[in-house]
């Protein structure tokens, strides 16, 4: 029975509420220990049953996703999910939120959260190779959002930069239902042996549980519970929950521990992110079916008087918790030493399944560990459709006001800030470092190159929160529909996928009908793109003062090259050429970026997916790019063909190419220019190679039409009767300049 | 040629110029940890880019007090060839080697781009089978690059050659839309006295194979070799 | 004419990896007296406003709006006459 | 205790981008009483030498030696008593 310190207040109905902990819940933690807890057990339970560590209302939906499949060494359920790249080399890729510690603090919370992705991948005895960051703010147009961009960008960029691992790629979107609750996800990817790879076991009665890295300190006490509520008007005001990074000492951290690795004395390793200390070693005791001893006057701290509460619960950032075998301990403070960092025995692991947490001679806490971890509640809350969503799908979009000049239409969804270039983030970010990045940020995938590997990687993050607010069974497929596609149009295979899901209060049925349809829509697309899904992160709670941001899924799709050489980019590389478009084209304007920069509408349905179609399309764009025929290729997304069109003409930096076709058929003008139908692919070829092109096509099954040449300083395109022209060098430069100018932030 | 890659706590491009010099241009290439007393058997250290000690205070203020340094001082004076790029040039500058230091970038942001350099002075061994005025192409990744020094330095470094490299635009003009970070006079890297020591803010060892888009930063050492034969 | 001169420190509690990491670069270089490093910013500010509580005011103002980050930081600042 | 506070900037005459900037932000925020601004370091040293003419030395020696580059930055510090 563990002694309740004199300090610790006492555990009151009050104190329980305060944990956020429901009464049902609590009546569970006294079963579970058939005693009241003591002030420090109600914390650990309160942060190990938070949303954020033990994904209660998700649970049951996750379950649904498809996770295996033979390149598959590792799904959900470590810190990582791993992928057989070939080589003897392994992807270990995950995707993480950092989206409440980003609102109250952009920079910091931005940073800490490249710093958390980041310890996930190493901890799994990979190499951090890159990151990518998908983020959501409000519209430009207001103050507040331009300062979270810009703070959540340095962020990335002073971690990221300093840490040594390259952001390579990304993407960005606004909409009013971010402007309180701005999305921060982070992917990192790392390479390591296929036959190398650790996990976070404790096993091994009797061998020590050290503590590495940084010291403890009172940073971010029921960070996990806060990412488990909504915000109000004090959230601005939680101050000390507030964690500076230091990727100067991560940099340290992930060259020690992969340096320690490599001795093989290692049996598990875990970061301490979330629930700090509590969450590493409670989930490394209930995997390895063991139970872990910590004495916390041996933990390293930087603050005084600090209570056992305290010390279980930081937050601190750059720490990871290692189990190694008994008689390594020198070893481990030898190479640590070495990188200037903590070392400290904290504790040891035991066969009897408790978490016992001593402070000095007294028993501060006593937990079966498993009760903690997987033992947390789980639920199927309510789902219900909301009752507003008919009239949204329904809207009547069958008489728009076209706009006076399709050309200056052309160029306003160009410089729109969701579709301009985002060169202006991404130059903040190194990109380049490690010498992989073969296709540089800019185009649909960012591809690099693996050293020891023939081929390379492919990827891209996607996910369309109108279209899942509007649809979210249709909004989740697309969402996997586009970032295979993106990918695919580097030239690799999409091969798995690793996802993050920011949504409302899953107690609302709305938000909780949303999230069961957006991972259906995701399952059944994975299923039918032969992606399964490594692992990812659930963000729920996104929202301030009862208002929910779209339901968003992020899917960080990986792609894998067979050969370099097929990399590919979306721009046309020279005059002559012809341009095709793989795909169809229908009467689809719901949910379109064209429908809310022109109309300032955010209504319709979003467009409909076909999947066979879906696949059908990518495989011919695959086998066309491995055939050598395809000079570029590039999906149609958001603004639909004619920014896609646009795009393939403006390079990053140079010269553009001018284009010049027809889209033929019936379609109104709008649609046929704008709409963001699925399932299309714009590729160019050598003048002669247009045949082989169709015939390909053809073999696939896939629709393929001539839409034109390159070349020339106008861009044309004709469709439904209308014709859309402008000068090359006007649509570059409102793509080029859009978001510099939107974001207020000053040219070179 | 024997390199020696100095690598200090938060360093990162040390694995790339291991890369480069040595799986892609085949010269023997290892690296040396800061800790280090001596640097002998080398023919060229490098000092490559990163954050050294985080960058903390200033770039390179708490690496030049790595216990590394002193050798590499003698090794310099007694005429051995040091290249450092990125963090390594803010680190000469720090150490005394070279003359100034670097600011943090004009535009206040860090900057990862591909610039252009124009070849100002074959006064130092990377560059003297260079032709003057010869066009390369380089990424640059810095938040603190923009070179600054006292007029009267400036003067001296211009009149003696000793400013190898400017920014410039892809056409060889000198523009302030082609200075990526405000450098004084558009300096992108600079020699000792001597000329063996050079440091510059881009990064040869990105520029070392088509697959990434340049192969100019090859050509530093490619003199080299042309020089020191073996 | 006045000039303030505003310093601005992260909050007691808050991580300085910043300090930490100067303050173990000075003991490496043997200034071992050092218990506490912490670093910040410092703005020097010239101001037209002669009235010196006005220009505190305004300061203190400009502090808390712009200078220092109150969800990690605190500042302090003094005013001082200049030619 | 002697705790010293070193205020670090630029060298007069060279360009300070940051200082710039934070004058035409202020300035957007309607204070245009700022003449000039300049950003710079601050470093705060608890020390445990209680002698303040070798505290100062010290001090001295530390910003010469690491705190502040003399080929751009200036600096100056004080020294103040605390509990
Ligand atoms: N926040 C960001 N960070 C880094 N790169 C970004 C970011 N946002 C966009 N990018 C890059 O800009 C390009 C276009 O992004 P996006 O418009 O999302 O493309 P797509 O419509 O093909 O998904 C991509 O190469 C992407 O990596
Ligand atoms: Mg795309």
């Amino acid at each position: 029975m563990p002694r309740t310190l004199p300090a610790e207040p006492r555990v009151s109905p009050e104190v329980v509420a305060a944990h956020g902990l429901t009464e049902e819940e609590y009546a569970a933690v006294r079963a579970i220990l058939q005693r009241e807890p003591t002030y420090t057990e109600l914390g650990i339970f309160s942060v190990m049953w938070s949303e954020h560590c033990s994904y209660k209302s998700s649970r049951v939906h996750l379950k649904t996703l498809p996770t295996a499949g033979p390149r598959i060494l590792q799904g959900p359920g470590e810190n990582a999910g791993v992928v057989d790249i070939g080589a003897g080399l392994a992807a270990v890729f995950k995707i993480e939120s950092h989206n409440h510690p980003s609102f109250i603090e952009p920079t910091q919370g931005a940073a800490t959260g490249v710093g958390g992705i980041i310890r996930d991948i190493f901890t799994m005895g990979a190499r951090p190779i890159c990151l990518l960051d998908s983020l959501r703010f409000g519209p430009l147009t207001q103050g507040k959002s331009r300062y979270l961009l810009g703070g959540v960008v340095a962020g990335i960029a002073g971690y990221g930069n300093a840490v040594g691992v390259p952001t390579v790629g990304g993407e960005v979107a606004f909409s009013e239902s971010y402007a309180q609750n701005p999305l921060v996800n982070v992917l990192c990817l790392g390479i390591a042996a296929a036959d190398r790879l650790f996990t976070a076991r404790a096993g091994g009665r009797g061998n020590p549980v050290i503590y590495v890295g940084a010291k403890t300190g009172r940073d971010g006490i029921h960070g996990a519970t806060m990412a488990s509520e909504t915000f109000d008007e004090t959230s601005e005001e939680r101050r000390p929950t507030v964690q500076v990074g230091d990727p100067f000492r991560e940099k340290l951290l992930i060259e020690a521990c992969l340096e320690l690795m490599a001795t093989g004395e290692v049996v598990g390793i875990q970061d301490m992110g979330a629930a700090g200390l509590t969450c590493s070693s409670c989930e490394m005791a209930s995997r390895g079916g063991t139970g872990i001893e910590l004495d916390l006057t041996r933990v390293p701290r930087r603050e005084e008087g600090m209570s056992p509460y305290e010390v279980m619960l930081s937050e601190s950032q750059e720490r990871m918790l290692v189990v190694v075998r008994r008689g390594a301990e020198e070893t481990v403070r030898a190479i640590f030493g070495k990188w200037d960092l903590d070392a400290a025995v904290v504790g040891t692991v035991t066969d009897d399944g408790m978490l016992r947490v001593l402070d000095g001679g007294s028993v501060v806490a006593e937990i079966p560990a498993n009760a903690l971890a997987e033992g947390a509640p789980a639920y199927r809350r309510p789902a219900v459709r909301p009752a507003w969503l008919d009239a949204l799908q329904e809207a009547d979009l069958s008489t728009l006001p076209p706009p006076g000049d399709w050309g200056e239409a052309l160029a306003a969804l160009l410089a729109s800030p969701a579709i301009a270039c985002k060169r202006d983030i991404w130059r903040q970010y190194d990109h380049m470092l490690y010498l992989n990045t073969v296709v540089l940020p800019g185009s649909d995938a960012v591809v690099l190159r693996v050293k020891g590997h023939p081929g390379g990687l492919a990827l891209s993050t996607d996910g369309n929160g109108r279209y899942c607010f509007l649809d979210p069974y249709v909004g989740g497929m697309i969402a996997v529909a586009e970032a295979a596609r993106n990918v695919t149009c580097g030239g690799a295979e999409p091969v798995a996928l690793t996802n993050c899901l920011n949504f409302g209060d899953p107690t609302r049925p709305e938000v909780m009908w949303q999230f069961a349809e957006v991972v259906r829509g995701m399952g059944d697309a994975c299923r039918a793109l032969g992606t399964p899904v490594t692992g990812g992160n659930v963000s729920l709670y996104n929202e301030t003062l009862g208002r929910p941001i779209f339901p968003t899924p992020i899917v960080g799709m990986l792609g894998l090259l067979e050969d370099i050489r097929h990399a590919t980019t979306q721009w046309f590389k020279g005059a002559g050429d012809l341009v095709y478009l793989l795909g169809e084209t229908r009467d689809e304007l719901g949910g379109s970026e064209y429908l809310k920069r022109l109309h300032g509408r955010e209504e319709g349905r979003p467009p409909a997916l076909d999947l066979a179609r879906e696949r059908a399309v990518q495989e011919a764009c695959r086998a066309a790019i491995r055939s050598g025929l395809v000079r570029s290729a590039h999906d149609t997304s958001e603004g639909g063909l004619a920014v896609a069109l646009a795009e393939c003409c403006i390079p990053v930096e140079g010269e553009p190419i001018g284009f010049s076709g027809s889209l033929p058929g019936a379609l109104r003008p709008e649609a046929a220019f704008f709409g963001e139908s699925q399932s299309r692919i714009v590729v160019s070829v050598r003048p002669r190679q247009g045949p082989a092109l169709e015939a390909l096509a053809r073999r696939h099954g896939v629709p393929c039409t001539l839409l034109g040449t390159t070349g020339g300083p106008t861009f044309t395109l004709t469709a439904g009767g209308a014709t859309l022209r402008a000068p090359v060098e006007a649509l570059a430069e409102a793509w080029r300049g859009g978001f510099a100018a939107a974001a207020s932030w000053g040219a070179p | 040629m024997r390199f020696g890659i100095l690598v200090f706590p938060g360093s990162w491009s040390h694995q790339d110029f291991q890369y480069m010099l040595g799986d892609v241009m085949g010269f023997e290439a290892q690296v040396v940890w800061h800790k280090a007393t001596g640097v002998e058997g080398f023919d060229c250290l490098i000092l490559p880019g990163g954050f050294a000690h985080g960058d903390y205070l200033r770039a390179g203020a708490i690496a030049r007090f790595s216990p590394v340094m002193p050798a590499v001082i003698r090794f310099a004076e007694r005429g051995g060839l040091v290249l450092g790029s990125c963090n390594g040039f803010q680190i000469l500058c720090e150490a005394g080697l070279l003359p100034g230091a670097l600011l943090r970038n004009a535009s206040l942001q860090y900057r990862c781009q591909w610039v252009h350099l124009r070849v100002e002075s074959t006064a130092t061994p990377f560059t003297a089978a260079l032709a003057p005025g010869r066009i390369l192409r380089m990424p640059i990744s810095h938040g603190e690059g923009r070179y600054h020094a006292d007029a009267e330095t400036l003067r001296r470094l211009g009149g003696e050659g000793r400013v190898i490299f400017r920014y410039c635009a892809p056409d060889g003009t000198q523009a302030p839309e082609a200075n990526p970070n405000g450098s004084a006079e558009h300096i992108a890297g600079i020699c000792n006295a001597q000329g063996n020591v050079l440091g510059l803010m881009p990064h040869p060892e990105r520029a070392a194979e088509g697959l990434l888009g340049s192969e100019d930063g090859r050509l530093l050492f490619d003199a080299l070799l042309a020089r020191v034969p073996g | 004419m006045l000039r303030a001169r505003v310093t601005i420190t992260l909050k007691q509690g808050i991580l300085d990896p910043q300090g930490d990491t100067v303050r173990s670069a000075l003991a490496a270089l043997g200034f071992d007296g050092v218990a506490d490093c912490r670093v910040g910013k410092f703005v020097l500010l010239r101001l037209t406003e002669s009235d010196r509580a006005k220009a505190a005011a305004q300061v203190e103002e400009m502090c808390r709006r712009l200078l220092a980050n109150p969800v990690i930081e605190d500042f302090r600042f003094e005013l001082e006459e200049i030619p």
